[in-house]
């Protein structure tokens, strides 16, 4: 992915886990209203489409899969054609194309440049200095990323007053650092204010564009447009999230439940779901099943007030993972009731809506009362961490046995 | 006396009228914690568990002469809070809202720092000083002792675990903060390591971090050259996946910084044992004190 | 003029002489964009189309002509009418009159509004501090002048950190020492916000609402709207002069023509035109001129770069205002040549362009030559400014006799 | 030593290419004034009349070590010329440049003040130091002769009328400073005032102002307790009737501040004496002398 780049490059990682990613064409479109420059063509949907945007841009063009995801040019997602006819075909192949697991449900058709140079132009927020930071680099494209391993000196990087903007002088300064020299200062410099207008337009976490063009004839042109957007300012953005018509993020079934309930969800390789209150002490949770010699499926954060309701809420859509061969529940309660939630466990259990061995940990108040709840029900209710890690390594393994 | 509040802090609530800023003015109060003010726009004269409440920060400071703020207020709103308690000094100032978005984050953060005063969070459970009974946050105050350990993390319910393990081993603390969840908060590790290592009431520390940033890198840095006292660490993200999202904004992995290994290194470096699991941290401690 | 209230309020004078003022209808067009909550109702250029807005409106209406001056309350500028009838038959009686000797040519329809209070909101640039000011008083409308002078303790003012924004609780403090409790103090704080965003978006000079009404059922709407631009920023602003389809300027031919060539010109009581290049060196003749017991006419700044072409270009403009009895250049040049400009003044009055006398002082290069041309077509040139506004306030009294 | 400007400047010209610029530097350059740079983005490696043009201040201070500018950037672009300047620390930052937008002047003016950093105009016709033949600025050179009087004005070719007449009359000058005739400017009257007031060479001052605004007022009020060089003070715009354009925004009256009558009544308050000519100035200055 083109952000891990952009991380190696300023060997920090970045302030923000969560934004929502804008498709290329989506992106360009909010380029195109701050005047940003892009190459010709147009979104579409299906093959007849794609013809239809071959015919207006009237050259060559680059058919484009439209997915949330850096490896799409590896997967065969970018792809060339000279006539119209050749765009329909290609775009049907593309359409049909799965690219990190995820249908590829439209493309961009656009001309076909002609290349000068390939640049980088960027701006994200570094965390460590709390600061956006403005990253450009004259040598863009697929090689940026070896770039900042070989050449981390031809990576121009510029932090943004936070009380301020950006200013001109520092664009052309930019500029100037990456090498740039006459007319050329001044255009790329435009190009990184808008870059930066778009940033506090728009809340953006991350804007990428790589690579950059400058053509043979010498316009500088966004080949292609990242943008992500701080899932924490969507409330400012409304009318944008109105006119995309779709989800703000690509989810499969049991992200959107989670997402829906305000828990964070991450499926994984393993088949542990640990389900806690809390990232860190689910991190934790995770280590703790990895040191007794267990795999975790599943970080599942049920975040703030966790009670009763909510752990069975929790344990529900863990069971929808088809890896999930045991549950551990950990929750570091105050004034939650641990009667009410294993009671809560138990009528689930009950209802057979839970299929596997399941553990609870949980500090909160009436603890003796339900572990006898649960000790009655077959549930291990155990009073620490590392017990209830170790206990759901074996239970799982039990399960494989 | 313990770090950032103590028995001279005279606590306002920001948003107290609110369902949660209610909730925990009672739970605050309860604890011992001196709340004399509380602050909702348009709601001047109503009273909270007997605390008055005040249209503007100014309002409150100006009657009840608070010196520091918790923040209650929701996040599109809590940036112009945090910015309202800065510019009447109020200090510390603990945003506990979550979700606030980064570009008001980092508004707030340099602004505060520009007037030199300590913005904890946001995103943030707050900070305790049991022995002055004393809290302003939202933790269960009954898991954190009374004694001479500094205790900062950037968790919040692996703080409360990582605590009442210290506390049934008869470890007391001075000051626990949390630092906030947020990839971009207020107060760093750093400042709080130098805020222990100055106070004469702190004999060691306890340091919570977890995947993501430098923070603690940079604190064992500085801990390897400037800080005497002893102190153990614990990070939470061993078995992250690279690039995962893992339910808050720290919990990112990337680059060859910001994982647990490179800061797990960066504390043996400094000669800082981590502990593997959060139960070692009492354990360690009991064997450098 | 209301403007003359802020300034008794500031108890300063503005930051900025020029600025392009906008007619109420179009200031509050700006000001629906932002969300500002105004009156219903709309703009109308016939007495017909009054009638239309005022069936729209479906209520009792104000009919208010559109002129660029506070005066036109006063001037019986402001109507009311309780059917749409009325309304036409007042738009044809406003339509047909001359506010401060400009005609009117459209007004504004507007639902008339069940007051409980009238306040003044406004932001504008303090000079002395060199920051925009944001200025609020719960007693607006009319008698806010006299406000400013019994009670200045009224009037609140706030300044705007010049590196930043007016941040929300700035503004709620506003409303709250304005004496405002309750809700209104968000409902306030939020209109003196949307007001900064439209003075930061449009490089406004002087925006204020008075009177801001706080209506019977306890809603806030902005009956008044007043949007002066800083004509230094136009550039920025190209869409905005664009779509408001007019002069940027309401002005005289002559004023007009000045405009054109960069000069700024005022018409006086008087009857000397003083042709000045700097605005001090203009404002110390006009005070020459009258220390000698003459009165000037004309105030005209030639400013930058004063050639020969030029001071005859303004002797021509100033020529054209029927009070002019005698004309008085008083150049401090550099490197202008004192005998081209002497050449070009006796051509133009040989042609009969100039028919009142004209004295010239000027500074510069051939100063000699320029007064031997000058001497010998009759045309006095002296040496001193001092000589000059002596010499031509007697030749003004000679036309006179 | 003069103020402001003296042998030691190195200075910038900003847009010495554009045909302002280039007039100017030329002239400058005659005058004897020290320009060893000139910067226009894009212009790298070309000279105007010898002097090298840089693409950025950085790389015009990192080449040439100047240390002071002069700004003929077109207004749309002044304040950014400025900005440039201020970062790259140079002082003074003088900014010929007219029709400035307001937000843009107030915006450079605090950044340059909270630096420290002395910028004079926009809209100035500059400084000069006669004795040390350096001008920064657009003004006449030969109408400034050297001596020992302090001149600062809000007005360009007022300025001009008036120290020709003091070169008449042998009033020789320390250093001439505009302060530029837009209502919102860097250097302020008082602030040059004190500049004179602590400089050794400068045994009296001149004020030039006129109506609108206070700072002749603050400056009047400043010198009449902190002061004791002797003064002459001039206010153009007696005459000018309220709330008219005058030409430039400092000629507005409006408010009982700011009129020419409560200027003049200022400094007459502060025991100077004010012209009512502008030849008055010379004459008045014999006398104190």
């Amino acid at each position: 992915m083109v952000e891990a780049y952009v991380q190696d490059i300023l060997h920090v990682p970045f302030c923000g886990d969560v934004f929502m990613k804008l498709f290329e064409h989506e992106a360009k479109e909010i380029f195109r209203t701050f005047g940003m420059p892009l190459p010709l063509g147009g979104v579409a949907y299906t093959p007849e489409e794609a013809r239809t945007r071959a015919i207006e841009v009237g050259k060559p063009v680059a058919v484009k899969a439209q997915a949330l995801t850096g490896k799409r040019g590896k997967a065969g997602g970018v792809r060339f054609a000279n006539t119209p006819e050749e765009a329909e075909a290609l775009a049907k192949d593309i359409l049909a194309m799965r690219i990190n697991d995820l249908p590829v449900k439209s493309i961009l058709v656009e001309e076909k440049l002609s290349i000068q140079q390939e640049i980088y132009a960027g701006i994200t927020v570094d965390r460590n200095e709390r600061k956006y930071v403005v990253i450009g680099s004259a040598a863009g494209g697929m090689s940026i990323e070896e770039l900042a391993e070989t050449s981390p000196g031809k990576i121009i990087k510029r932090h943004v007053d936070p009380l301020g903007d950006l200013q001109a002088y520092e664009a052309r300064e930019i500029a100037i650092d990456m090498g740039f020299k006459g007319k050329q200062i001044n255009s790329l410099a435009g190009l990184f204010l808008k870059l930066w207008s778009i940033v506090e337009e728009y809340d953006v976490e991350l804007t990428e564009i790589n690579p950059l063009i400058l053509t043979t004839d010498g316009r500088f042109l966004a080949a292609d447009a990242r943008l992500n957007i701080d899932d924490n300012a969507l409330f400012r953005h409304k009318k944008l999230i109105e006119n995309m018509k779709r989800d703000t993020v690509e989810q499969n079934e049991r992200e959107k439940l989670a997402t829906a309930e305000g828990m964070a969800y991450v499926e994984l390789d393993g088949d542990i779901a640990c389900i806690c209150n809390g990232a860190g002490l689910t991190m934790a949770t995770l280590d703790a099943v990895s040191i007794y010699g267990g795999k975790a499926s599943t970080f599942l954060d049920l975040g703030g007030g966790a009670d009763a309701e909510r752990v069975e809420k929790g344990v529900e859509i863990a069971m929808k993972y088809d890896k999930v061969k045991a549950i551990l529940v950990n929750i570091m309660g105050g004034i939650t009731r641990c009667d009410d939630v294993a009671n809560g466990i138990v009528s689930a259990k009950q209802d057979g809506d839970i299929t596997v061995p399941l553990v609870i940990r949980m500090v909160g108040t009436n603890e003796e009362e339900g572990q006898r709840i649960l000790n009655e029900a077959g549930i291990p209710f155990l009073q620490t961490m590392e017990e209830a890690a170790q206990k759901v390594v074996t239970l799982a393994e039990g399960e494989d046995a | 006396m313990a770090v950032l509040i103590d028995k001279n802090s005279r606590v306002l609530v920001q948003g107290i009228t609110g369902s949660q800023g209610t909730f925990h003015t009672k739970a605050m109060l309860d604890y011992g914690t001196n709340i004399v003010a509380g602050m909702t726009p348009g709601k001047l004269g109503e009273e909270v568990y007997g605390v008055p409440v005040y249209d503007s920060v100014k309002q409150a400071k100006r009657e009840m002469d608070v010196t520091a703020s918790i923040i209650f207020v929701p996040a599109p709103f809590a940036g112009d809070a945090a910015l309202e308690a800065i510019a009447a000094d109020l200090n510390p100032v603990v945003v506990i809202t979550e979700h606030v978005p980064v570009q008001d984050e980092m508004r707030v953060i340099h602004v505060a720092r520009a007037k030199g005063i300590s913005m904890i969070g946001p995103n943030t459970p707050g900070i305790i000083t049991p022995g002055a009974k004393q809290k302003v946050g939202i933790m269960p105050g009954h898991v954190f002792a009374d004694g001479k350990v500094g205790l900062m993390s950037r968790s919040g319910t692996l703080t409360y675990e990582i605590a009442a393990g210290m506390t049934n081993a008869n470890i007391g603390i001075s000051t626990a903060i949390g630092l906030g969840g947020d990839p971009c908060v207020g107060l760093t590790t750093i400042e709080a390591v130098k805020m222990f290592s100055e106070d004469k009431d702190t004999k060691a520390m306890v340091l919570v971090g977890e995947i993501g940033g430098d923070a603690e890198e940079k604190a064992a840095a500085y801990m390897k050259d400037h800080v005497d006292k002893p102190a153990v660490a614990f990070i939470a993200g061993r078995t992250a996946p690279p690039g995962k999202r893992m339910g808050h904004a720290g919990a990112i992995i990337s680059g060859s910084t910001g994982t647990a290994a490179a800061k797990i290194a960066a504390f043996k470096d400094a000669g800082i044992p981590v502990g593997d699991k959060p139960s070692d941290v009492a354990r360690l401690l009991e064997e450098i004190l």
